[in-house]
């Protein structure tokens, strides 16, 4: 039981201080809206890719430092206390980019990999459907190839984080639909401004678009646009989701939902700091969220012995959610409707209920961790090896 | 013994029914979080008699109970129409039993409007009449009268802005009625933009003692419990409708959503929430004219258990319709909205849980 | 919306007053242990029979008074504020005699209604088994016709109440086990002092033991003690299941789980009854009791209207279980340790989490509700139309 | 950076298993309710040198971590084995840093016991150390010492039967030693009969101070809050894998009952409490050896955490278990009565909650 660094790891947080104390003049603020304020954080990525501190865990060949998930921690640690932002594509650059190192060929490494790191190429993420959210394998949109191998794609995307500001895309389509759902599917790399190719603000609750829906009329990809196989496409989506796992895993707090800043607002009624109701409650959301961040130490030194995440990562994330409703829920009870007047906390209780669906919703995380880590049987499966076209006109009878 | 609506109150409740599905309320909710107008549906509420609904028939009004403005209220709340009779009933109530004739004749008629600054009754352990603070837990003094004069301020009034009259509760207990021109009435909305409030603050504005007791002040303090319960009970069933409908027509994994135990099983939660909420709504219904001194007991139970039931059913409607669900243009947000604003209004939910703990507790010291 | 009573029952409960204060000298205690005691409860039940208040709603040809459901209410409110017993065969009275009335022969109501009225005979039900809960249809014990048309009965019953008292008990049978599992059940009237009936009982949490189990071994039943048609058994059962719902549904203040009660208990120690998060819990605890009040009188202006009752019994069981147990757990929270040890709360606390699978479990209460009155669809059934013998199979596989 | 358990911690665990499955605790718990006798496992324990786990070598005793101590209370929770140190081990602490060394050396060879008479620390709205109170919601003041004698009376004090010393820690903070044969020790057990507890009064007992702080007073609260928590994450363990076990293998309407959501999730529903406890039982014990301002925190959320676990996880075997998991002969009930009495000792799963949000407010305020 050591939360210290290892000499290595003390001597590579110093280079990281030192690092961030010459450049941190540089940086935009954390946070920030409009179009110059992205251009920033994409420049200070830029930055943080010479640095070698935009990729940490990605390969030195293709410009990350080659380290592990320690290093990574010690990085995003440091830039926390340097009160600086992040790398901008969190999505690319955790996500998409480990999963073309891991499938795709190396004429799309070579060309993509860097431009992503330098934040010169924003990515974002094509898997969700209107009708195929928690059944990932049921996307309806269609790929066809051609004479020329070029593909023809049509059909739309939901929930597309960075869609507007996004170079390429990771496109999850159906190219078989007469196999079962999830062995008609291929991965594609998508260029945001081909021809067909429409982009739409979602909005959510707070009013404030996280999110954007993408729709795809004909759009034409050039042959050798598919990452990995052909009809391999459910395997590659799957690497996706498991780094998704870990970045959500161990996100929370990144959301600067944190016991001590819920404590902090609590202090804006110092009268409700004795109340014991008020008191009882917030001990047990404070619990909660003291939980998430030593299961993520737990997570750490499991990731650093090479296991693969999974169920922690889950299960950390129902926590998450649970709680910060919780105390957004709290917080408002306390300041009453003036507390829902206020931003911080009207847009948390406003946009969490949401967040339930993303990443995931609890009930098939639930079911995930059942049937994985618990070993309890699955439900029975009515579309076990029927062909997708027919499953398709069995729900629209 | 015959525990259920008459025929009268069901076409009550088909009437209103009918006149609100004219406006598209719902849209026009969305709408206005863009800055767009509500609907003005203070006509369709004079034409309807809602106006009068609690007036006496001698001033003009319906002389109806308070749960026919309770089913009113049902409607109301399922389809988000914002109408101020929030204020406008419970200010009447007062202004007809103890104030100028003339005006409680406008009111029920629908031609002037009132607003009623609410203040808490004491409880077993609480001996004082409070108001809403402008932030945080700690409740406010009610405004105090000294010769002809009220001063005192209290916060998050519902439909103050556009009233001719105020009817304020005093720090004694007693109410007093304020022309509205008197006071200062700062609008404001937050969160819900359905629900018109006002932050009143009376600077020593001439006021007319009402011939009303403090009984009658902690009864339209409790027919306003009941008037959010009724309406969050209304907005529960739409929650559950809809939710149920998504459920047997989404399909994941080869299935209907609403076939899988979890979401199955939450969406009878909603119903079983609500079906206890529409018992305690004919309890606080019966007690208010059969049993006025359980109507404490009945209307606070009755607002606690329809505002978590709606709490619970429009996270509930969020979740079931997955992400989209919490988008912008669905109908969802809205309630939950409505929902979260309600819970904090008027005391609270938390409020209502413990004016029943209160009203039990002495029932049983007495007892003892 | 009206609790008065009409003049035809205002005048009905003044005889029911009338009748009490005649005899209620001859009553017992509401509560007691032993032989004797039971003794008894049986004999008051006799008398309440002669005054025609044992069975309210039995047609007068078989000893009930043919009244209806408030009739019934105003008798078991009357001997409430008369502070005598009810009727101790509550379950023979209550669901097996009106099952017998529907579904039983003429010589079968001749012979075993009369003698139930007057507890000189009480009855059990023989329904539920190890293997046979929630899934009733599933019941495995077994009955064979012989030449002589009489049945052997082998197999083992569990959750029965007053075996140890009882003369008759109604039991659910597999008759053919070669159809698919509802379709090859009989109900059959068991004598409880045959040959090869062994009755042990089952103790609970507490250490009171208020079930028995039932073991049938080679049991000879006269030819004609099936009730309903062979291999009918499953809708004569049925019927036994919806009078439960009902006692069950209005059952709660029965038990002495009342707002007024719980209030009273907080009042042993006076501070926490001004401490808000005790008065927050109690009131939405009191809360729930209060609604399951009202449902009972919107529950019987329905019965009276001719409604068959179920769902709203239902949702009124599992509202009962999670409120009492709540009211449970506060009390002892604020008594402390030394609440435990008051019996009145320490057995409140152990018995409820195994009400919670009495008369269905929360799941299979929850399932009914959710497809028969919000019309979901109902989850994909495996052992739909296949012969009993080989789901058993499947099973020990 | 490495937040796991080393290989001895990891022996340690082990041996202790093994200990302690060569004896049916589960069933002598069962058989205690009958007025059976549970077994003596003091031998086990001495043997096993937890009795000298927290003493000093100097003492003779293994000079182990707090951490160390949580794992044993792990596997004693498992198996409901019934063994005094819960008492022996925060007094054991006490005596070692500031009591007589002969004493100090007996406790860690076993020859004798020692039970701790505990004070709640103040917290950040109350200013007082306090005791449990024999009945109600009240906290009472803590013993007194005055010429060399103390007097007072702690309630529900655990393991204090058949101890030879007491450690009661006094109004202002200190802690005294008292020979328990001087101190009228009531012995009572009350629902779960696996937890010996006592009512200690002291009338004048003559008491030698402890050369100890209020901070070493407060170090041996929390480590008891965080013995009741590892024992209660051991038997939330256990209730989870049998029902797992049930679950897989019994079968309704033509499948496993672990195939349907509503059990599945439950499950998984015990798992992630569990889990969270888990890693805030680390925390508690990095805290106790690296971060001792943080051992408050950590201890108070760590025994909230895995209390709240068990007694979810106790409700859930028994209902996932249908009626059989409610009978005597089952071992569920075994485990829910020791839930339900480990939730109210020694300030209850409520007091650790106030604990943990006075601990952080106290930050927070710090840092405001």
């Amino acid at each position: 039981m050591d939360l210290n660094d290892t000499p290595e790891l003390a001597t590579y947080r110093e280079e990281v201080q030192a690092w961030l104390a010459e450049h941190k003049t540089d940086a935009p603020p954390p946070h920030g809206e409009g179009d110059a304020y992205v251009a920033a954080r994409r420049a200070w990525q830029k930055q943080l890719a010479e640095g070698r501190l935009a990729a940490v865990t990605w390969p030195a060949e293709y410009g990350g430092a080659g380290l592990g998930p320690l290093q990574q921690v010690i990085v995003n640690q440091e830039i926390g206390r340097a009160h600086v932002p992040g790398i901008f594509d969190i999505i690319g650059v955790g996500m998409l980019g480990p999963t073309l190192i891991a499938h795709g060929s190396e004429d799309q490494k070579q060309r993509h990999l860097g431009p992503m790191l330098t934040a010169d190429e924003v990515w974002c993420q094509l898997f969700s459907e209107p009708a195929a959210g928690s059944d990932l394998a049921g996307v309806q949109t269609r790929a066809k190839q051609q004479e020329d191998g070029s593909w023809r794609l049509s059909g739309q995307k939901v929930w597309t984080t960075n869609a507007q500001h996004a170079t390429f895309g990771l496109l999850l389509a159906r190219t078989n639909p007469d196999v079962p759902k999830h062995k008609g599917l291929t991965m594609f790399v998508v260029p945001m401004d081909a021809e067909g190719v429409t982009i739409r603000p979602l909005r959510q609750i707070s009013g404030e678009a996280h999110f954007n829906e993408v729709f795809l009329d004909d759009v034409r990809l050039e042959p050798g646009a598919e990452v990995g196989p052909v009809d391999g496409g459910w395997g590659v989506g799957l690497t996706t989701l498991m780094f998704e796992r870990v970045t959500i895993g161990l996100g929370g707090e990144g959301f600067g939902w944190r016991a001590d800043r819920f404590a902090h607002a609590l202090l804006t009624d110092e009268a409700c700091t004795r109340d014991p109701e008020t008191r009882h409650r917030f001990g047990e959301i404070a619990t909660e969220f003291l939980a998430l961040r030593f299961t993520g130490y737990r997570m750490l030194t499991g990731l650093q012995r090479g296991q693969i995440p999974g169920a922690e990562g889950a299960l950390a994330k129902v926590t998450t959610i649970k709680a910060a409703i919780a105390a957004g829920d709290l917080i408002v009870d306390v300041l009453g409707p003036g507390g829902l007047a206020d931003d911080r906390f009207g847009e948390l209780v406003s946009d969490l209920p949401g967040l339930k669906s993303a990443g995931g919703t609890e009930e098939i995380l639930r079911n995930m961790v059942g049937e994985r880590v618990l070993g309890l049987p699955p439900e029975p499966r009515l579309d076990k090896g029927i062909p997708f076209s027919e499953l398709r006109a069995k729900e629209l009878a | 013994m015959n525990f259920a609506l008459s025929d009268e109150q069901e076409f009550l409740k088909e009437a209103a029914r009918g006149a609100l599905s004219r406006v598209k309320t719902v849209e026009a909710a969305r709408d206005a979080l863009d800055g767009g107008a509500l609907p003005d549906l203070w006509p369709t509420a004079s034409e309807a008699g809602w106006a009068g609904l609690l007036v006496s028939e001698e001033h003009g009004g319906a002389a109806l109970q308070p749960l026919e403005a309770m089913l009113v209220f049902e409607e109301l709340g399922r389809v988000l129409a914002s109408v101020p009779l929030l204020g406008h009933l419970p200010a009447s109530l007062l202004i007809d039993r103890g104030g100028d004739a003339a005006v409680a004749a406008a009111l029920a008629e629908g031609t002037e409007r009132a607003a009623f600054a609410a203040a808490r009754p004491p409880s077993d352990i609480e001996d004082a009449w409070t108001v809403e603070p402008e932030l945080g837990s700690t409740r406010a003094p009610a405004p105090v009268l000294a010769d002809g004069t009220v001063t005192g301020a209290v916060h998050w009034v519902p439909d103050a802005e556009g009233a001719d009259h105020l009817v304020v509760v005093l720090a004694d207990g007693r109410a007093a009625h304020v022309r509205a021109a008197d006071a200062a009435v700062e609008p404001t909305t937050v969160y819900d933009v359905t629900r018109p409030l006002a932050h009143v603050r009376f600077d020593g504005a001439p006021a007319t003692l009402l011939e009303t007791t403090p009984e009658d002040s902690a009864a339209a303090w409790y027919l306003a419990q009941a008037l959010i319960g009724a309406e969050a009970l209304g907005a529960s069933d739409v929650a559950l409708e809809t939710s149920v409908a998504y459920a047997r027509e989404r399909h994941t994994f080869g299935r209907p959503i609403g076939s899988y135990q979890a979401v199955k099983h939450e969406l009878v939660e909603i119903l079983r929430r609500a079906d206890n909420a529409r018992s305690l709504m004919y309890y606080a219904g019966w007690a208010a004219k059969d049993r006025p001194d359980e109507f404490a007991l009945a209307a606070s139970a009755f607002r606690l258990s329809a505002g978590k039931a709606l709490d619970h059913a429009t996270r509930a409607q969020i979740s079931v319709h997955g992400g989209i669900g919490a988008t912008w243009e669905h109908d969802a947000p809205l309630y939950f909205r409505r929902a979260q604003l309600s819970r904090r209004l008027l005391g609270g939910d938390a409020g209502a849980a413990d004016r029943v703990a209160g009203e039990l507790l002495t029932q049983a010291r007495a007892a003892a």
